[in-house]
């Protein structure tokens, strides 16, 4: 027995699950027995990942008959899978428990809820991937499975669009990794992944470079890599809250599994440069992807820019650990893979906690416009405080489990001077600097992401009428739990993923971690070293010390409480708070080369200056530069392009008896020669 | 700065020592009326009340009522009867008790 | 700083024509001139028709040096239709006296080069052209004028908050009495659209200042617009002046800009002597005027003293503050009030300067605000905060019909002092050269520097005055009825005053407009040039205006 | 005008006043309930070289919650009560309320639909300074006998809250 047999069976509940939603349509039972299967393959699915994590890699196999796209179906389960396996598993059991309350049932829900477990079903198919063309066929079917879960309610413009950016960069996308594979596979004489990594000492230095840079480039659009994230702020808002948490959650962490798949399984080393590359590449997203972030007031697009600002760190990490790995340093190499996989799993549970929040805000106030929100922690206090949790974690705020891996990645950045390369040890710090940059306006963007809408009063009517009744709050609630688990239990998660880093690169991390002391020490033992669970538990008892002085003195003499002194107004009102973008004014007025927002101003003033002051209106629209400036251009090409060759495209039978004829003319020709 | 500190050395203490000493500007305040019983009657407190802006005045058979709260010593009352009033010169009227700002001024000048 | 010398004899010829051509040009249009007891006595009066009211504010606002000086409503038609003569009204009946059946007559004062133009339009129904969108200076008293009368332009604009409470019903005293719409279908929505919030500041703001709110819509770093609510200052002075004899309500009117006694007090006082027809002996005319620089005097001080508190020079406002005091005690010392209350009387003068106290005590006063003031411009912390803090342009100035020193900042050489309309005995400005002290940045140092300038102006005229002989006296005032425009320089620029008085001398109509009362609609635009939150009060200090004329 | 000895014994019992009771920092919060901006400006005068103020103690606060002293100016106007009653429930016990210049003491404006026409109406004042407007030199009387009349409500310095309610019905 080995964690593959039990994923067979959650395979088969999420397939049983898919075809339950198909026959379910709006019938709300089978949607419910859907959902129930759907959790339980989650849960076994979260088992075998864990259980993989310490068991190692499994061999190959090809079970019985079954073929895929003409070749066999070759699976294989392996610790560094085991990670995002459990992380799947999770994430689908929240899902489970989310989908029933959030998707009233109409027109549309059982193929939604078909097309959301086949995507989970892909997503499994892809990590279990024993070889190369079972993955790239999983790859293929969970891209196509996204984009139905996008196109929920097809009918708006956006939701077109949203899909539509996320198909095509898709598509692009998979032509790199098969044009990758396909260079590999070629140089190996393989399919099998083990085989290719087997044989990697085969691949040219050249094809190996060119290997990897077509990886990191593919899975780069999936992993939200900057310039190649365009289809993240465009596919997010428009899908359903569990399918934006879906994609955020699981699909992006897919472009990251495939990176370190390329970077340290099946591409060997080929000098510090690649490593070099990626670091850049995730610390540039990283930085660019948080300053967007800043600039939204769309709940969902802000989580979607937070999630590019995480793959970067993520990203960088791994990249690092290529460069330590490139320069022999094979313990921080390992450390800076695990650090990188425990933000992975980090992120993936409180991003999904986050966008599941999104839709709670939303259904319970129709908007998600953060300047339309407020006061919702009075009128949703569970939600409030679930996504208080959230918040904390992705703002890197100890005890919460992404402080432990942000500091993790930061022990391993500030250890670039081992390198012993003063450019790369430059540069590796510069990485370093980027991620400081993007963690304190992190904190600054989660600050105001949760403060505009559950803090203050409400903004508009619909706010006020918010109501928790109704509203799901068991799935999140578990993934709060995962993300206070993965702070407190870092020593042990740490543990789990040192086994892993040893079946990846094959170094051992003894003294990492000091498992009777709750300790972890960063690779090098005259380092530093930390303890986030004695950290959580002193920072809770911190908290009750502000508690106990007040109870001790407390005046013991009666006291009055009045009302905030507001100047002597009649009442405060809503329009007198920080609004979501005024909040980030000062980010805005300082990266203002990025941004270049363009303003516009109306004053009811305008046409005459004559001090008319009635409804005062101010926007700052940022300038979607990558779009404008990268992607608009080639749109406008390929239009061009598509203008040219309309024309052979005519209808008239002669002309393609022409084509025909100019064709097997060329043959000939060619077999002539 | 230098030069601000240089200034202020230059130009000395200008500080009133009031409430410990008199202060001499005072002298030139204006301040509420005092009136001279026996310079008067009923006419003149009438014609007075008359003028009276902030109506502090009022007269209630032979006693004139005061009310130096409202006074706003704009001097009408002098101008109409110069004889009968002066100005008091007292400033310091502060009074905890709205009612001690109220006085009530016999009229003994005859009833005519 | 460049003076701008204007003689007024040459000014007084120019002007007069100008002010013939525009009549004539009005009277194409149907205008009337009135020469009669109808008019106003101490301008020029042209009385037009409602269907022309557009086309004849065009006319007069097209003129070169025209200004809006102020637009006003009165009950009563323009010829004395309000006033019979021996219908005696008590003055509280006539307070009470509900005008609702009367057209309102709408009456717009034109500063012009020299001497005012008044025009008045019987409105009836409630609605009239939208003259703001002619001049926008008109804007303000539109939105006044709809809160006290009921009527309003016929553009249908949404018009500001101004002085009515915003829980004021029906039956909160107004001119007019009429059952107010709901507000909401009126006044401009206060609401702040899109990225930007408002800042609430106030109404109780820092110590020693008046109550006032601000509501600062901010993007996050700049201004992006000014709310400004007076409403809480409003003790309905214009509606308490009706009924009352011009000495009683001359008290009031003091107390409506308390820092302007003396300008306000003159202005009623004028008004009302232009009305009978009177005139003050010159030598209390000149009394009057030594009060008046006296008041402009301190209120340069007090201006100095808050700009330095603004910038947070401590050093600079003990400085100012102890000139500020002395000339205060001078104030005492001379007249026997410090803030020169009581001193105007209509006719004259009540009390006459110690000429001996001034001749003693002001040049040392004013000497050390001199040398604060230097010390002030060699501070170079002080200078740069007032830099290009707060600009107006003078296009600015001219649209908004700014008055005073932050008029005459930005180039305009606007000062009623030099304007030679009424009675030349009334006039005690006449024969002496009077300076528009003027700069041109626009800025709050130009504002500073002009109010430096025009402190040296006031203690030179002073003494011109002092020399000439002053005097306490009063010609007493004739009995009758009629109308009168009168008008003073406050430090805040000018002040207009226009009263109607019955047979019997008692006032059915006062219309006060302090200059606070025009500045405080440049204040705004002020905020927005680019200014970010610690400038504004720079910019209010800058500008010492107060909420108490604005509310009135 | 008392003799100079009277005074100085005053100016002593004063000082020694607020600087045991105070810890020497009695804070002063003003309020304008619609005054001319004349009583504004003597009150900033106070804080003057001329006058100085905070020799005697005395400081000036823009927050009421830390004031000690209301000094109110203006005839009350009816707008105007919600901010006055804010600025008083905001100042913590015990406190004193002081009604400056004559038309804060009924005497310029009458009780009308604009104005309460006194102080008295809305606050519980406790002292009354007439003048119109009080002198600096009035007012630092006046709040020499404020100092006497906190003094008088705070036997023993208790920091109680119903202190401030006992002084209030002035």
């Amino acid at each position: 027995m080995n964690p593959l047999d039990i994923l067979y069976g959650a395979a088969g509940a999420w397939l049983a699950a898919a075809v339950a939603g198909l026959l379910a349509g709006s019938w709300r039972p089978g949607l419910r027995a859907c959902c129930g299967l759907s959790a339980l393959a989650g849960a076994a699915a979260a088992a075998a990942g864990g259980w993989s994590l310490v068991y190692g890699n499994t061999p190959v196999v090809a079970p019985g008959p079954a073929t895929i796209a003409g070749g066999p179906l070759q699976l294989q389960m392996t610790s560094l899978a085991g990670v995002f396996v459990a992380l799947l598993g999770i994430v689908a059991v929240a899902l489970a428990l989310y989908v029933p309350r959030y998707h009233e049932p109409s027109r549309g829900t059982g193929v939604y809820l078909a097309a959301c477990n086949l995507a989970l079903l892909a997503c499994l198919a892809v990590l279990a991937a024993g070889g190369m063309v079972t993955f790239l066929v999983a790859w293929e079917t969970m891209s196509l499975a996204c984009y139905l879960i996008i196109l929920r309610h097809p009918r708006s413009g956006e939701t077109a669009r949203g899909a539509f950016w996320f198909l095509a960069l898709s598509e692009i996308g998979f032509l790199l990794i098969v044009a990758a594979f396909v260079i590999l596979s070629a140089k190996t004489h393989a399919t099998e992944l083990d085989m290719m990594a087997a044989r990697g000492h085969l691949v040219p230095g050249g094809w190996r470079a060119a290997a990897y840079l077509l990886a990191l480039a593919g899975f780069g659009f999936k992993a939200g890599l900057v310039p190649l994230h365009v289809w993240l702020p465009e596919a997010h808002p428009v899908a359903p809250a569990d399918g934006s948490a879906f994609l955020s959650g699981v699909v992006v962490k897919l472009g990251a599994y495939g990176i370190v798949l390329f970077a340290f399984r099946l591409v060997p080393v080929a000098g510090p440069w690649p490593g070099l590359v990626t670091m850049g590449a995730g610390a540039a997203s990283a930085a660019i992807g948080i300053l967007y972030a800043l600039a939204e007031r769309d709940i969902k697009r802000f989580l979607a820019y937070s999630t590019i600002e995480n793959t970067g760190i993520i990203v960088t990490a791994f990249g690092a650990a290529m460069v330590f790995r490139a320069y022999h340093q094979l313990a921080l190499s390992a450390f800076l893979l695990i650090a990188g996989l425990y933000h992975v799993a980090n992120h993936g549970c409180y991003k999904t906690l986050l966008f599941l929040e999104a839709g709670v805000v939303e259904h319970a106030t129709g908007t998600r416009d953060m300047d339309r929100l407020g006061g919702l922690v009075h009128r949703l206090p569970r939600s409030a405080v679930i996504a208080f949790v959230g918040t904390l974690g992705i703002a890197a705020l100890p005890p919460l489990n992404g402080f432990v891996s942000e500091w993790l990645i930061f022990q391993g950045l500030f250890q670039g001077f081992r390198t012993g390369s003063h450019l790369t040890a430059i540069l590796i710090v510069l990485a370093a600097a980027t991620l400081g940059l993007t963690g304190g306006l992190a904190i600054y963007a989660f600050v105001r992401g949760f403060g505009i809408p559950f803090l203050g009063m409400p903004r508009t009517r619909q706010a006020a009428a918010a109501r928790e009744t109704g509203q799901p709050v068991a799935g999140p609630a578990l993934l709060a739990v995962a993300c206070v688990a993965l702070a407190v239990g870092a020593p042990v998660m740490l543990a789990a993923l040192s086994r892993t880093a040893r079946t990846v690169t094959g170094t051992s991390l003894g003294p990492l971690l000091l498992p009777g002391k709750l300790t972890v020490i960063p690779a090098h033992a005259d380092f530093s070293a930390f303890s986030p669970t004695y950290l959580t538990i002193f920072l809770v008892a911190a908290c009750a010390v502000p508690v106990l002085v007040y109870l001790a003195g407390r005046p013991r003499a009666g006291s009055v409480s009045v009302p905030v002194w507001d100047g002597g107004m009649v009442s405060f009102r809503p329009r007198m708070q920080y609004s979501a973008m005024t909040f980030s004014a000062p980010t805005r007025v300082t990266f203002d080369a990025l941004y270049r927002p363009s303003v516009s101003v109306r004053r009811a003033s305008d046409d005459d200056p004559a001090g008319r002051s009635g409804p005062v209106h101010y926007e700052a629209q940022v300038t979607p530069v990558f779009e404008r400036y990268l992607y608009r251009p080639v749109v406008r090409a390929v239009e061009w392009l598509a203008d040219v060759i309309r024309p052979l495209q005519s209808g008239d039978v002669n002309l393609y008896l022409l084509y025909v004829f100019l064709v097997i003319l060329l043959a000939y020709l060619l077999g002539a020669v | 700065m230098p030069l601000w500190f240089a200034r202020g050395l230059r130009r000395g203490v200008v500080t009133t020592r009031y409430p410990a000493r008199p202060d001499e500007s005072a002298a030139w305040l204006p301040t509420p009326p005092a009136f001279r019983s026996r310079q008067l009657t009923r006419d003149v407190a009438d014609r007075m009340v008359a003028v009276c802006p902030a109506t502090a005045l009022r007269r209630r058979d032979d006693t004139l009522i005061f009310d130096v709260g409202a006074c706003t010593a704009c001097g009408r009352c002098a101008e109409t009867a110069p004889d009968a009033v002066a100005p008091s010169g007292e400033f310091e009227l502060a009074a905890t008790a709205r009612s001690a700002l109220i006085k009530e001024i016999p009229i003994r000048g005859g009833g005519r | 700083m460049t003076p701008t010398h204007l003689p007024i004899p040459a000014s007084l010829s120019r002007a007069a024509a100008t002010s013939e051509q525009l009549v004539e040009r009005l009277n194409a249009l149907g205008g009337l001139e009135v020469r009669d007891g109808g008019a106003t006595r101490g301008t020029v009066t042209v009385r037009t028709l409602g269907e022309t009211l557009e086309a004849a504010t065009h006319v007069v606002a097209g003129a070169p040096g025209a200004r809006l000086a102020d637009m006003f409503a009165g009950g009563s038609g323009p010829t004395g239709s309000g006033v019979s003569p021996g219908d005696r009204v008590s003055p509280r009946a006539s307070r009470a006296a509900d005008n609702g059946g009367d057209a309102p007559t709408l009456r717009l004062v034109w500063a012009l080069e020299s001497g005012y133009l008044l025009t008045e339009t019987e409105i009836h129904g409630d609605r009239y052209p939208a003259l703001s969108d002619i001049a926008p200076a008109a804007f303000v008293e539109e939105c006044e004028i709809y809160e006290q009368f009921g009527i309003r332009p016929a553009t249908g604009k949404p018009l500001n908050r101004l002085m009515l409470p915003p829980h004021a019903g029906p039956d909160f005293p107004r001119m007019r009495h009429r059952p107010a719409r709901p507000p909401e279908e009126v006044h401009a929505p206060h609401t702040v659209g899109g990225q930007a919030f408002e800042f609430p500041f106030g109404p109780v703001r820092q110590v020693g200042v008046e109550s006032l709110y601000y509501g600062l819509v901010t993007s996050g770093e700049e201004v992006v617009d000014v709310y400004l609510f007076t409403w809480h200052k409003h003790r309905g002075l214009e509606w308490r002046l009706r009924g009352t004899t011009p000495r009683e309500g001359l008290f009031f009117a003091e107390r409506a800009e308390g820092l302007s006694a003396v300008a306000v007090g003159w202005a009623v006082a004028a008004a009302a002597e232009a009305a009978l027809g009177s005139t003050p002996p010159p030598a209390a005319a000149r009394t009057r005027a030594v009060a008046l620089e006296l008041e402009r005097l301190y209120n340069h001080a007090a201006a100095m003293a808050a700009l330095c508190q603004a910038t947070g020079l401590t050093v600079g406002q003990s400085a100012a503050e102890i000139a500020l005091e002395r000339l205060l005690r001078v104030n005492a010392a001379s007249f026997g009030h410090r803030y020169l209350f009581g001193v105007i009387e209509p006719g004259g003068a009540s009390r006459a300067p110690d000429a001996e106290v001034l001749r003693r005590d002001l040049p040392a006063a004013y000497g050390e605000l001199r040398r604060a003031a230097d010390a002030l411009l060699s501070t170079n912390s002080f200078v740069d905060r007032l830099e290009a803090c707060g600009i107006l342009t003078a296009e600015q100035a001219r649209r908004l019909g700014l008055v005073g020193p932050v008029a005459r900042a930005t180039g305009m050489a606007t000062d009623s002092r030099l304007n030679a309309g009424g009675p030349p005995d009334g006039n005690p400005y006449a024969g002496h050269l009077v300076t528009a002290v003027t700069a041109d940045g626009g800025d709050a140092l130009a504002r500073f520097q002009v109010m430096l300038g025009e402190a040296a102006e006031s203690v030179r005229l002073i003494g011109e005055f002092l020399d000439a002989g002053t005097e306490a006296k009063s010609a007493p005032l004739p009995p009758g009825g009629g109308r009168g425009l009168g008008w003073a320089e406050s430090s805040r620029g000018e002040v207009l005053a226009w009263v109607a008085l019955d047979q019997d001398g008692r006032i059915t109509r006062a219309r006060l407009r302090p200059g606070s009362v025009r500045n405080w609609r440049g204040f705004d635009d002020a905020c927005r040039s680019q200014n970010v939150f610690t400038d504004i009060p720079i910019i209010e200090a800058s500008f010492w205006l107060t909420a108490a004329g604005l509310a009135r | 005008m008392n003799p100079g000895r009277d005074e100085a014994e005053a100016a002593r019992r004063l000082r020694d006043t607020i600087s045991t009771q105070f810890g020497r920092s009695l804070h002063i919060r003003t309020l304008d309930t619609g005054s001319c901006a004349v009583c504004e400006q003597e009150i900033r005068l106070l804080t003057a070289p001329h006058y100085d103020l905070h020799r005697l103690g005395f400081f000036f606060t823009p927050a009421p919650r830390h004031a000690d002293l209301l000094l109110v100016t203006g005839p009350m106007i009816r707008a105007f009560d919600v901010a006055a009653r804010k600025t008083y429930e905001a100042m913590p016990g015990p406190k004193v309320v002081v009604a400056t210049g004559a038309c804060a003491l009924g005497g310029v404006y009458p009780k009308d639909p604009f104005v309460h026409g006194n102080a008295g109406e809305v606050l519980p004042v406790d002292v009354w300074i007439p003048g119109c407007p009080p002198s600096p030199l009035a007012l630092l009387h006046g709040l020499g006998v404020a100092v006497g009349r906190l003094a008088e409500m705070t036997p023993g310095l208790t920091f109680i809250a119903d202190s401030a309610a006992g002084g209030g019905e002035a």
